[in-house]
């Protein structure tokens, strides 16, 4: 079994209130690359927080890397966290350390040595475009510069999952594209990838797969266009409907 | 880079939280050094009083017109006591510490000769079989009009009981500062956790370990912990050597004069280390139980 | 004088970094609607800032509403900022506090009724798709909905100027035109509206007038397609040009 | 809307560092009543001890072998005391006052009418020009020899001097508990709005005066500061009635019954309205302060 993520069943509601996600049944290949499509609230953040390890299941059964996650022991988490790199939807940079720091962390946690240290991180820092700011705190930055200090933390560790939030929300489409291509290249060194956005165009110009999350259900196309026409407009939706101008 | 030892992913040092830990720490330890010291003080106390219960009996006779006559019949006494079951020894003691006791209530006028002194005899009694105060009242009083017989058991008694008492008090209070100590840990430690919650979800994402995360709390709970006491043991130091002076003269002449002994100093500098430890397993037991109930 | 906002030779620079401003001079007519482009880093929401009173100027002259901003005593402070309303680009809601009550903040600190708060907070919220999320914190809302939030709170107490940095980074294109209509609507009652955004198709589409950052200067086109064709590439270009594919 | 009167914006509730401040405050506040009371304690032994002090003069007279013979004695003794200058007055004490005096010392022994009580005359002196313990003692020594005249004067000296000490640490740690309490306030308060520094700031950005803003941390703080000292008062009330049950016997006599009376009280509970103005007046002027520095 060759699955980086497999689904089956899972659903997720928050406390009282309705099921988020209905039985989402689905595995991605290690090497896969995918958007996560759907309307603002149809559970986009939630699905990646399941792959993620930040929420737990309703009910269903769910595994990373041939391993279910239910039954893994709280101290083989880490291990399996290592393999996943993660863009969150609203960075989550440590505002007590400089951008540099922020990057490292993966590695540092890994007990990495300190020299390979600063030159896999200066490497992709000035990469992304901020070379002349490594040192800066994140309340320093601009908030395209701050995504891409996510990004970059999430790419660093080579992970063997790469799941990003709306990676490109705060970017102009020049660095999208560049962001993109970045995520290429990792994809092509066999690291799976999801991508959750709202970038219509990016997604179509890309002809990747798409999940596209609607009504808490989650249906796998192999290509945007692949939608029935009907639906296809709903992929790209206001919430489930309920905005219309 | 600098505390590196430490990790540097939580950023403790911008905690208002964490900088009143190393004050709270030193206020405690403060006490318990003064609690400390009390304890060892009173111990002394109630060996000193112990000791004197029923060990000895203090006999006073009135003075006569005539010296003389005055040491032929306290010279009787003597035989007459020593021959007493349960009678160790019982001197006379001399003019001069006669003076001496009787000073500080008459001042000068205790060395005039124009004042007869009353004379004293020392007994020393078997513990075990101790005579009580009233049989040698009644076996000298025929002989001896107006003695006095003073055996110190009731009063001392009730001062062994108050010293014993205090010095209850004196552990309770340390007892109750390490566990004050503890709780201020848990309550700092679990306020740290609140703040950085979001930096130790970070990490947690990044793939640290609950004991990386825990050992960052316990190692800076112990430093602060560290400090404080060292704060709180310096100024017990002054303070209690100002207290010994100021109440040094308070014995009475009753109790032992007050001192501090090397002991007494060894075990409030052994707070410092007790109040480090405390800090450091408090704090990572408290991590570690907080992060089993996280994702 | 009509002006809203006037800048004159402003500059800014933050501790003893380079200039992110240069000798920026405009001025906003009461009732303006403008589009405020460049790229990450170019120092759109610096200015938004200066706008808003979240920074002083290091040098230069900028007046709110008519009033000298560097020689307004902190005491009249409040009652300039009541009349600014601030999208801001990492959305800064309370995170104790209900949708709702995040929405209704501005009148309260303003003491207006709770029973017209309730009816004005409650339509509002309905109007921007949050009908069954008003009692929600905003971590229990998705990204999209907390920008929405984020802009009902801005919008509420119908602000005389309103700055909205990047509004629509977080939601798909239908709920972005649903907001720009409310824009435009608040526009239409007299508002000055500046929308910092990397948004090209948005800019384009409204045919809006643009404020342009690049290398620290501002140049005010009246339409996108108004710049040279040269440095219109440069709008949407990345980070001063240092990010090429 | 619960809690509204306080201004809902700033999360208090949730903040671990302000559910310190109570207990911090119940400690600081029970610490201060502790010493409230002992400065009352402390005031009215010094003030009985103070009369005590060259007022009154203890004249004791050995028992000789006829009891009518020392009462035509003591008659003698009392008419010379009260011819001499600066005598008020002199009263010798009656059989069962001194037993009651002996008691502590001798026992049931005391009762016993084997043994010859001493006598005792209770002279009070003018405080003007009153006669020196010497004088009395070579006035009465020809006609009664053996007679031990107390004037208390050194001891007592040395007692009133340590009383009147305590009376100042006393109140010097009631001082010092108010400075730390305002000090634990500033910190919280600090660490509040350290805390709550993107809600202060969107606060701002929504057009709230700084008022506004100092109103409910002002409010917050005095609440717990409210909350801590009655605990504190409260813990203290029962700890104050042990410890006088616990040291009401510790006088021996010479000093008066400890007895906290309604003054001491209506005192302690007073800590609870100072405490709570303490923490309103401090957290308001902090928060200004602080506010004050931001744009
Ligand atoms: N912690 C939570 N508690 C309760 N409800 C939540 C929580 N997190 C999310 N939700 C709700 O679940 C639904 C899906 O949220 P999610 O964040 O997954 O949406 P999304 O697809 O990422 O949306 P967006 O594109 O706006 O980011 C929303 O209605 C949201 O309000
Ligand atoms: N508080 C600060 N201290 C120091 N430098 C800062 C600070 N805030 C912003 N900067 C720097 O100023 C420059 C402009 O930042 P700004 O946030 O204004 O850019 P922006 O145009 O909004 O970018 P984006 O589109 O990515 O949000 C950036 O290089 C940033 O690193
Ligand atoms: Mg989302
Ligand atoms: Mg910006």
């Amino acid at each position: 079994m060759n699955d980086v993520v497999q689904f089956e069943s899972v659903g997720l509601r928050y406390g009282m209130g309705p099921e988020v996600l209905q039985d989402v049944t689905f595995a991605l290949d290690s090497g896969s690359f995918h958007f996560l499509v759907g309307a603002s609230g149809a559970g986009k953040s939630s699905l990646l927080r399941l792959m993620y390890l930040a929420q737990r299941p309703t009910r269903g059964y769910i595994s990373l890397f041939g391993r279910d996650v239910s039954t893994t022991p709280r101290d083989d988490l880490p291990a399996l966290r290592r393999k996943i790199g993660v863009v969150f939807q609203e960075f989550r940079l440590l505002a007590h350390m400089s951008a540099f720091d922020n990057v490292a962390l993966p590695l540092r946690v890994a007990n990495v040595r300190e020299s390979e240290i600063k030159r896999h991180v200066e490497e992709l820092l000035v990469w992304v475009g901020l070379k002349d700011h490594m040192k800066a705190r994140p309340s320093t930055l601009s908030g395209g510069q701050q995504q891409r200090v996510a990004i970059a933390r999430a790419v660093i560790a080579r992970p063997k999952l790469l799941l990003a939030d709306e990676p490109t929300g705060n970017v102009d489409d020049h660095i999208a594209q560049r962001l993109m291509h970045l995520f290429d290249e990792l994809n092509k060194l066999g690291t799976s990838i999801v991508i959750a956005t709202h970038n219509e165009a990016m997604v179509r110009r890309s002809g990747r797969k798409v999940l596209k999350l609607a009504g808490g259900e989650l249906r796998v196309l192999d290509n945007v266009a692949d939608d029935d026409s009907d639906e296809f407009a709903s992929v790209f939706a206001g919430d489930r409907g309920r905005i219309l101008l | 880079m600098k505390f590196r030892f430490a990790g540097p992913e939580l950023p403790f040092a911008r905690d208002d939280t964490t900088r009143f830990l190393p004050w709270l720490m030193a206020f405690m330890v403060f006490l318990a050094a003064l609690s400390v010291a009390g304890f060892f003080v009173l111990g002394d106390a109630a060996r000193a009083i112990d000791r004197g219960i029923e060990n000895t009996v203090t006999i006073q006779l009135p003075a006569g017109d005539n010296v003389k006559a005055d040491e032929d019949r306290i010279a009787g006494a003597l035989t007459m006591l020593r021959a007493m079951p349960g009678v160790a020894s019982a001197e006379a003691l001399n003019r001069e510490k006669i003076v001496q006791l009787l000073e500080p209530w008459l001042g000068a006028a205790a060395r005039s000769t124009e004042i007869p002194l009353p004379w004293v005899i020392d007994v020393r009694v078997d513990r075990a079989n101790a005579p009580k105060a009233e049989a040698i009242a009644a076996l000298l009083q025929p002989y001896i009009p107006g003695v006095m017989v003073d055996d110190h058991g009731v009063w001392l008694q009730a001062l062994l009981r108050a010293v014993r008492s205090s010095e209850w008090i004196a552990i309770i209070v340390v007892l109750l500062n390490g566990l004050a100590a503890a709780a201020t840990v848990v309550f700092v430690t679990r306020a740290g956790m609140g703040l950085h919650r979001e930096t130790i979800e970070v990490m947690h994402f990044v793939g640290a370990h609950d004991t990386y995360i825990a050992r960052q709390f316990a190692l800076r709970a112990s430093l602060l912990g560290l400090k404080g006491s060292v704060i709180g043991v310096v100024l017990a130091a002054p303070a209690l050597m100002l207290l010994v002076l100021l109440m040094g003269n308070l014995g009475f002449g009753l109790l032992p004069e007050i001192r501090l002994g090397v002991g007494t100093w060894i075990s409030i500098a052994g707070l410092v280390p007790v109040a480090a430890a405390i800090a450091l397993v408090t704090a990572h037991t408290t991590v570690l139980k907080s992060l089993g109930r996280m994702i």
